[in-house]
């Protein structure tokens, strides 16, 4: 703790919120200051995007009391908010893809950049990515970039407009290691400068790192309020979120088979027709979870749809046990035992406005008889919901109603629940989950792996590799640049992922399908 | 056949294809809706903008029956097979559809010999141009408005055989946008009079607009044409249906297919404007329209020849109603193409 | 036959048939910049076709006709806007509906001015300019409105590549959550554009009525509303491609009876697909060109709510 | 209270995050309630039979207003224009006549729709259906006893046939199917006329339209209710068995999912673009057999203007119901009632034309408009303005 607290900056009191009649606040309470970070903590759906949304003004409050620097505002309006000094990095981002960083800043930081030339808007973004360590291209449009770089667009966005109150909604949770502690070392600096910053995160170290002060939400309640975070760990804070932890239980070490997916000698394009992938070989047992690390933007999301069918390969092939895959579509994959749990659950693997049953028969309705046994769907709708304890749905809840970590436990229950499963490719699996929900996603890949599925888990988030990984590969600019086993020093992984030839690389051997593992 | 009549008290019903405002074809058979009621004192309705769908035109038909309506009058040949079908089932009540072909003994198809008119219109033109260029614009290339352009040229070459007539379909009745741009090409191609079978003054204000001269249709359209205006081919189909309606109440009503020209007034020409002609040659179109309506003239006498030359009514023959509405040909000395 | 002359008449005849489908187009591009797939075009169309008519011949003035073109149209629009923006009607059912609406508003108030001549604007074909050999009448021999609408067209295009507001106006067209958080009302964006785009088509429709007929018909449009439509759909919601798609149907319904006139044979009903297979040509070689759909802004015909998750 | 920051800034920042920092509230005008809308967790039948209730109710309203402001008496409304519509033999059999093709063309409307193809040429497929059961009629095809059967297979190849270029431009080359499918009426349009005035003019009266087809071998049997034929039973039959194929088979769950989103769908492993050329080739087929209907249900002949604002009554209808498939047969039959209704005005009540589309329009608005509340949870507060303590 470097500052004592300055003013109120914002404070929210009484708030009530509630979407059709399902509350999402009650009665929720919170409290800023400038000149310090305050972490708001609480399970996914807990209320915390909620009850900053109501901050900026984007969602009006059913009941309670705003104020900003001490004086009561009504504003339901976010322009009123930015006038009065608060921006907010939102969890969904909200940029327009369809513009370039430049064009998405001017929309949302006019003012800051008023009278500013084209070169100057550019000068202006370059300086503040600079600053925060989030080196930015201004003319890129924003529809091609990583989900990482579209993260850097929006804090960068919400330093510029240089708010004396300053709400950051998970914005780590795609970001590099290296960039994650850049972001924190601004915000402190900022912190220090006399704004006030509140940052969401299921990160716990990162909030046992940074915090002055602990918000912890559950079920649209305020339970812990203010607190100082002086020596809270992040066991204290998971306790403080969800009650007692069940110690996370060590992975029993794997017992690989057969190789059961090879990644052969693939070559292929980003989106724009520029290269991305050169020469990827990887080889994952049965029995193994491979974790394959690197910052985003490195051609994981090339490499994740050119084994799901979804992206041509220029060269190479996959294969699947003794399958070889080059132009054939998902279904072929599928039929083959491949199962997907990709990055962006409404982009590929949930439809938003389908019920929660047929999503998660939506790999199953091919073959067989020719009417439906809607029967059979609700109740396996239902028993999935019991057992991975999705909440808020029912067999005919739109998918679209579910919270991020919920939609993620369904794709799960579709993929995972599987006896015919030959390879598992999960893609930052975990992403913005709760400590909770993503124990249990890493409990599915162990789940799988033991019972015989080779799993690629792709992932930027390094504890996760760590957490759960046989072997490790990592990738950098469209190549594996090294393997590890198991137990390797995150250091030497860090420095793989940064430099791409660091000394420890490891060559890569190469391998032939079905083969005995060494 | 023998005459019918209606029986109670005369309720006459009109159904128009267009809306009665179009100063058109609809504006003047709604003229002659309004005479039946200023000459007879007898109530009408009508209905405006029911299309050539047997089905709507039916539905209509037995609306107004069944609330006594005994004079039904259409005005489309495409309610041709919905007044055949209702004049079977409503024998007490009498038709009679303009343009229609269908007859029944209660049943009276009527149009007029507009190329009786045309033909005097043609000579106006053919006098009247000094480039001896005319164009024609023209809705459909159907057998009635073919021969409205054929009897144009005809007239045109009988008074100045040098005379050449340009045909240009516009694919609609009733587009001014459309028709003026099909004048405007038609007299930068030379063209310095412009006839038209079209049912809005568009080619007229192309006329005026260009400085050349223009032929108007279905009433004096001098109003839109000032200067352009020589004189126009009319309509007035009061002067067939006022006496029908009165056969239909006298029992003299006789169904059948009626075909009227110049010799009964349901078409005929406006007044002369402008100062495009002489007295001469007005004295000259008044006199073959006297002939025309005596029946010394006969327009269709062959030889007639179609554009390649082919003969398409020979010496001495002339053509009979059917092969009127049949007409597929353009006379020599036109150019214009047809659907084959 | 096709000699000079015919070329230097056929481009002298071209602005006024592409004028008024640029003008509906820009105005449908316009909304549906900001999000909002208005296809009532033909029904403002002839709104503004009837209001500039009766206008002009009831005050003897072109000027305040074309005036009442815009407002008429965009009196139309405001009815899309009321149902579509704060009821968040159906946008499809609502645009097609305002095309019957407009259809049976100007047949009720239109009864007794149809078919009288109207002042109109003159043809400015005493310019020295119009007497240059081959281009000069396509360029300096049209109506007087023709040369008033042009900078609309420009302006337009400035506005929204150029303008913070056109950016503002474009982003909540294609992310309107996005331009909700940067404090930019999507709803006041859209109403304005709608209205914009009304007004737009309005004098779309005057432009028929003023420079073309000078006359008030009933249906006098005649489906150029939806012409201008696939204009918009050509142009991929550009106003810069709607130029160039509204000249393609402008240039070849010039040139249909143009064709005509000089006897060319093609049969009547082939001769007038023309600007139809015109324009699929145009789709398959640009498609063949370049791959990508053109659907239009991300967000369109899509209503926005704070708390709706898409 | 006051802030702890400097005005002028002097800290260790002096970069593009440094300098003066807003803090001014703008005032703003707003009214004095705020209306939040959120979309309905599910939407229950007495949500959607509120909105219609309210929509009708509107809509009617307003209609009454202005056909009393036409010289309708009020009191005529009920009887003149509901009861005789949908509650007398009469009236409900031109509802139904009116209906039979409309139900067709609004599920052809909504097969493609469902998948995410504007398929706004349904008024072209129409058309092409029409040709081609002429084509069979005017050619003497095939035996008698066949002849209806073979127009109506015809008709749906003519209906596929024009949907065809649209998908494969669509699914080859990326082109828009809205402004392929809308270009393509026009086109279908012309080759009727092209047809009609010249090769198959009627020899019997040399009007441009196609011979009359023959009754008895090529006219669809009437059933003896008013001009109602079969055609509305197979227009039933064929909402049936759609509505079996949407709702209840492995195929419509395909459907579904590739009409919610593609490209989820694709990486389930559904083969999308079968769905979806398969639904499109449907939707083609079944505006062509409306065509087939139409020309051989009532018109007995190709005319020029038989399938004139199919395509327009086919896209309402569809989005009014949602493109499900018994919704659309409900909205077809109101539907036709409307246009029904507006005969019946401009008939007996001499009505211009022009007011009758006005109140269909109206009608029409006020429905979709009311739909919000079947969609919606509506929440009316109060707001202060900021500052107010
Ligand atoms: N736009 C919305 N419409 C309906 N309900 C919503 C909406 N946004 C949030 N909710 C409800 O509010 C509750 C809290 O959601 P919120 O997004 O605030 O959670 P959170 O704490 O941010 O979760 P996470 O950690 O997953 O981001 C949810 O359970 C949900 O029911
Ligand atoms: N449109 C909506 N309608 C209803 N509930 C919603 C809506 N959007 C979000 N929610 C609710 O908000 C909660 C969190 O939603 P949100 O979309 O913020 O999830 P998320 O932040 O992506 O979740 P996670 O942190 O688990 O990834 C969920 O419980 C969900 O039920
Ligand atoms: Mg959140
Ligand atoms: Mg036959």
């Amino acid at each position: 703790m470097t500052v004592a607290g300055g003013g109120e900056a914002l404070g929210l009191a009484g708030l009530d919120k509630s979407f059709d009649g399902k509350p999402a606040l009650k009665a929720a309470r919170f409290v800023a200051r400038f000149g310090e970070i305050h972490a708001l903590l609480g399970e996914n759906g807990a209320g915390k995007s909620t009850l900053m949304t109501v901050a900026t003004g984007l969602y009006a409050p059913d009941r309670g009391r705003v104020s900003v620097a001490g004086r009561v505002v009504d504003a339901a309006d976010p322009d009123i908010a930015a006038s009065l000094g608060i921006a907010m990095v939102h969890q969904h981002f909200k940029l327009v893809r369809g513009f370039t960083v430049a064009e998405n800043l001017r929309l949302a930081c006019g003012r800051a950049l008023k009278g500013l030339s084209a070169s100057g808007i550019a000068q202006r973004i370059a300086d503040a990515g600079a600053e925060a360590g989030l080196a930015l291209d201004p003319s890129a449009r924003v529809a091609d970039l990583s989900v990482a770089e579209m993260q850097r667009v929006e804090i960068v966005k919400a330093l510029i407009t240089r708010a004396r109150i300053l709400i950051l909604d998970e914005p780590t949770a795609v970001l590099a290691d290296s960039e994650a502690a850049s972001l924190l070392a601004t915000l402190r600096r900022l912190a220090d400068e006399g704004r006030a910053i509140i940052l969401i995160s299921h990160k716990l170290h990162e909030i046992a790192a940074v915090a002055d002060r602990v918000t912890v939400m559950r079920a649209g309640e305020t339970v812990a309020y203010d607190l100082p975070a002086d020596g809270l760990g992040p066991a204290e804070l998971a306790r403080l979120m969800v009650g007692d932890p069940e110690p996370a239980d060590p992975p029993a070490p794997a017992r690989p088979g057969l190789v059961r997916l090879y990644v052969n000698d693939l070559a292929g394009r980003r989106d724009d027709g520029a290269p991305m992938l050169h020469g990827v070989q990887i080889a994952v047992h049965g029995g193994e979870i491979y974790g394959l690390a690197g910052v985003g933007g490195n051609g994981q999301t090339e490499l994740a749809e050119m084994i799901a069918g979804l992206r041509r390969a220029d060269a190479g092939q996959i294969v699947i046990d003794d399958q070889a895959f080059d132009r054939q579509p998902p279904a072929a994959r599928r039929r083959a035992g491949l199962r997907i749990v990709p990055a962006d659950r409404f982009h590929t693997a949930l439809a938003a406005s389908l019920p929660v049953a047929l999503n998660l028969s939506l790999t199953r309705l091919r073959g067989g008889r020719i009417w439906l046994d809607r029967k059979a769907m609700e109740t396996r709708a239902r028993r999935a919901i019991a057992v991975h304890e999705i909440a808020g749905a029912g067999p005919r809840t739109m998918a679209r109603l579910l919270s991020g970590g919920n939609a993620q436990k369904l794709v799960l229950a579709r993929e995972l629940d599987d006896p015919d499963t030959a390879v598992v490719l999960a893609h930052s699996p975990t992403r913005g989950l709760d400590v909770r929900a993503a124990r249990a996603v890493r409990a599915g890949l162990i789940r799988a792996r033991d019972a015989g599925a080779a799993v690629l888990l792709i992932s930027d988030d390094l504890d996760e590799i760590l957490a759960v990984s046989d072997r490790i590969g990592v990738i950098n600019r469209g190549r594996i640049v090294g393997e590890l086993p198991r137990g390797a020093a995150r250091a030497e992984i860090g420095a793989l992922m940064v430099a791409g030839h660091a000394s420890a690389h490891t060559p890569i051997a190469p391998i032939a399908p079905m083969a005995e593992p060494a | 056949d023998a005459a019918m009549g209606i029986k109670g008290d005369p309720k006459v019903a009109f159904i128009y294809i267009a809306p009665v405002g179009d100063l058109g074809w609809t504006w003047a058979h709604d003229q002659s809706r309004k005479a039946i009621e200023t000459e007879l004192g007898i109530p009408t309705a009508y209905t405006e903008s029911i299309p050539e769908v047997t089905e709507r035109v039916s539905q209509v038909i037995d609306r107004y029956v069944g609330r006594g309506f005994n004079i039904i009058i259409g005005t489309a040949f495409g309610y041709s097979d919905a007044f055949k079908e209702a004049a079977a089932r409503h024998p007490d009540v009498v038709f009679m559809n303009a343009a229609g072909y269908t007859t029944a003994p209660n049943l009276a198809s009527y149009y007029g010999r507009s190329y009786e008119s045309l033909y005097l219109a043609g000579m106006a033109a053919g006098y009247a141009t000094t480039s001896n260029k005319l164009g024609f614009v023209a809705a459909y290339p159907l057998g009635l408005v073919l021969w409205n352009a054929n009897a144009f040229a005809l007239g045109a070459q009988s008074v100045n055989p040098k005379a050449e007539v340009a045909v240009s379909f516009t694919n609609t009745w009733y587009d001014p946008v459309r028709e003026e741009a099909a004048a405007k090409a038609l007299i930068e191609q030379g063209a310095d009079v412009i006839g038209q079978h079209q049912d809005t003054p568009g080619p007229q204000v192309a006329a005026e607009r260009a400085g050349v001269k223009s032929i108007g249709y279905n009433a004096d359209m001098s109003a839109s044409a000032p200067n352009a205006h020589i004189m126009a081919a009319t309509w007035n189909w009061g002067a067939f249906v006022v006496p029908q309606v009165k056969a239909a109440i006298d029992g003299t009503f006789e169904g059948g297919s009626y075909f009227e020209g110049l010799s009964t007034g349901v078409v005929d020409i406006s007044d002369f404007t402008g100062t495009a002609l002489t007295d001469a040659q007005k004295a000259s179109i008044l006199k073959t329209r006297a002939a025309i309506a005596d029946g010394s003239l006969d327009i269709w006498k062959g030889p007639i020849t179609d554009q390649s030359g082919k003969v398409v009514v020979a010496d001495g023959a002339t053509l009979d109603v059917g092969q009127l509405f049949a007409m597929d040909f353009l006379v020599q000395g036109t150019s214009g193409t047809l659907p084959k | 036959m096709f000699d000079a002359l015919f070329l230097t008449n056929w481009a002298s005849a071209t602005p006024a048939m592409t004028m008024p489908l640029l003008l509906a187009a820009l105005g449908t591009i316009i909304a549906g910049r900001a999000g909002v797939l208005n296809l009532g075009t033909e029904g403002m169309m002839v709104c503004g076709a009837l209001a500039g008519a009766v206008t002009a011949l009831l005050t003897g003035s072109p000027e305040l006709g074309a005036i009442a073109a815009v407002l008429a149209g965009a009196a139309l629009a405001l009815v899309f806007a009321l149902a579509c923006l704060v009821f968040k009607a159906d946008q499809v059912v609502t645009g097609l509906t305002l095309a019957a609406i407009g259809a049976g508003i100007t047949g009720l108030l239109g009864r007794d001015y149809a078919q009288r001549g109207v002042p109109g604007f003159p043809r400015l074909d005493h310019w020295a300019g119009a007497d240059l050999p081959g281009i000069g009448p396509a360029i300096f021999g049209q109506d007087a409105l023709l040369y008033v609408c042009l900078p609309l067209v420009v302006l337009v295009w400035w506005y929204l590549a150029r303008t913070d507001s056109g950016l503002k106006l474009r982003a909540v067209g294609e992310a309107p959550d996005a331009a909700d958080a940067a404090g930019v009302s999507v709803d006041a964006t859209r109403f304005a554009a709608v209205l914009a785009g009304g007004a737009l088509s309005g004098l779309a429709g005057g432009y028929l009525a003023l420079a073309g007929s000078r006359m008030w018909i009933e249906g006098m449009t005649n489906g150029r509303g939806w012409i201008a439509i696939a204009v918009v759909i050509l142009a991929r919601w550009s106003p810069v491609g709607a130029i160039g798609g509204a000249m393609l149907f402008g240039a070849v319904e010039a040139l249909v009876p143009r064709l005509q006139a000089t006897g060319v044979a093609v049969p009547t009903f082939i001769l007038f697909m023309a600007p139809y297979l015109a324009a699929l040509a145009v789709l398959v070689a640009t498609a063949v060109m370049r791959r990508d759909g053109g659907m239009g802004p991300a967000a369109l015909g899509r209503p926005y709510l704070r708390e709706d998750r898409a | 209270m006051t802030t702890p920051l400097p005005t002028t800034h002097t800290g260790p920042m002096a970069g593009p995050m440094a300098g003066p920092i807003a803090g001014r509230p703008r005032r703003r005008w707003h009214l004095p309630w705020r209306v939040t809308m959120a979309p309905r967790r599910d939407v229950r039948p007495r949500h959607t039979l509120a909105a219609l209730v309210v929509g009708l109710g509107v809509g009617l309203g307003l209609t009454v207003l202005m056909l009393a402001a036409s010289g309708v008496p009020p009191r005529d409304v009920l009887n003149e224009f509901v009861i005789f519509t949908f509650f007398t033999a009469e009236g409900l059999s031109l509802t139904m006549v009116a209906a039979t093709p409309l139900i067709v063309v609004g599920l052809a409307a909504a097969a493609a729709l469902r998948v995410g193809f504007w398929n706004i040429g349904i008024e072209g497929q129409v058309w092409m259906g029409a040709i081609f059961a002429t084509w069979v009629a005017v050619t003497d095809a095939g035996a008698p006893e066949a002849r209806l059967l073979l127009m109506a297979l015809a008709a749906m190849a003519g209906g596929m046939l024009g949907a065809l270029p649209p998908l494969i431009l669509k699914r080859r080359l990326g082109v828009n199917e809205i402004i392929t499918t809308l270009l393509l009426n026009y086109v279908a349009a012309l080759l009727v006329q092209h047809l009609v005035f010249g090769v198959w003019k009627d020899p019997a009266s040399s009007f441009p339209y196609s011979e009359s087809y023959q009754p008895g071998i090529e006219r669809l049997a009437q059933l003896g209710w008013g001009k109602v034929h079969i055609g509305l039973i197979m227009a039933l039959m064929i909402a049936g068995l759609l509505w079996l194929v949407a709702e209840r088979s492995r195929i419509g769950a395909w459907v579904a999912a590739v009409g919610a989103d593609a490209r989820v769908a694709f990486a389930c492993g559904l083969p999308v673009a079968g769905v979806i050329a398969g639904s499109v080739l449907l939707s083609g087929a079944l505006a062509g057999f409306g065509g087939f209907m139409i020309a051989a249900g009532q018109e007995f002949r190709l005319t020029q203007a038989l399938a004139t604002g199919t395509g327009f009554s086919a896209i309402v209808i569809a989005f009014l119901a949602r493109f499900g498939v018994l919704p659309v047969v409900v909205v077809a039959i109101l539907t036709a009632g409307l246009y029904v209704a507006g005969d019946t005005a401009q008939v007996f009540y001499q009505l211009p034309r022009a007011v009758v589309l006005l109140i269909q329009g109206v009608i029409l608005v006020s429905m979709v408009s009311a739909d919000m509340i079947a969609r919606y949870g509506i929440r009316i507060h109060a707001s202060r303005s900021p500052g107010d303590v």
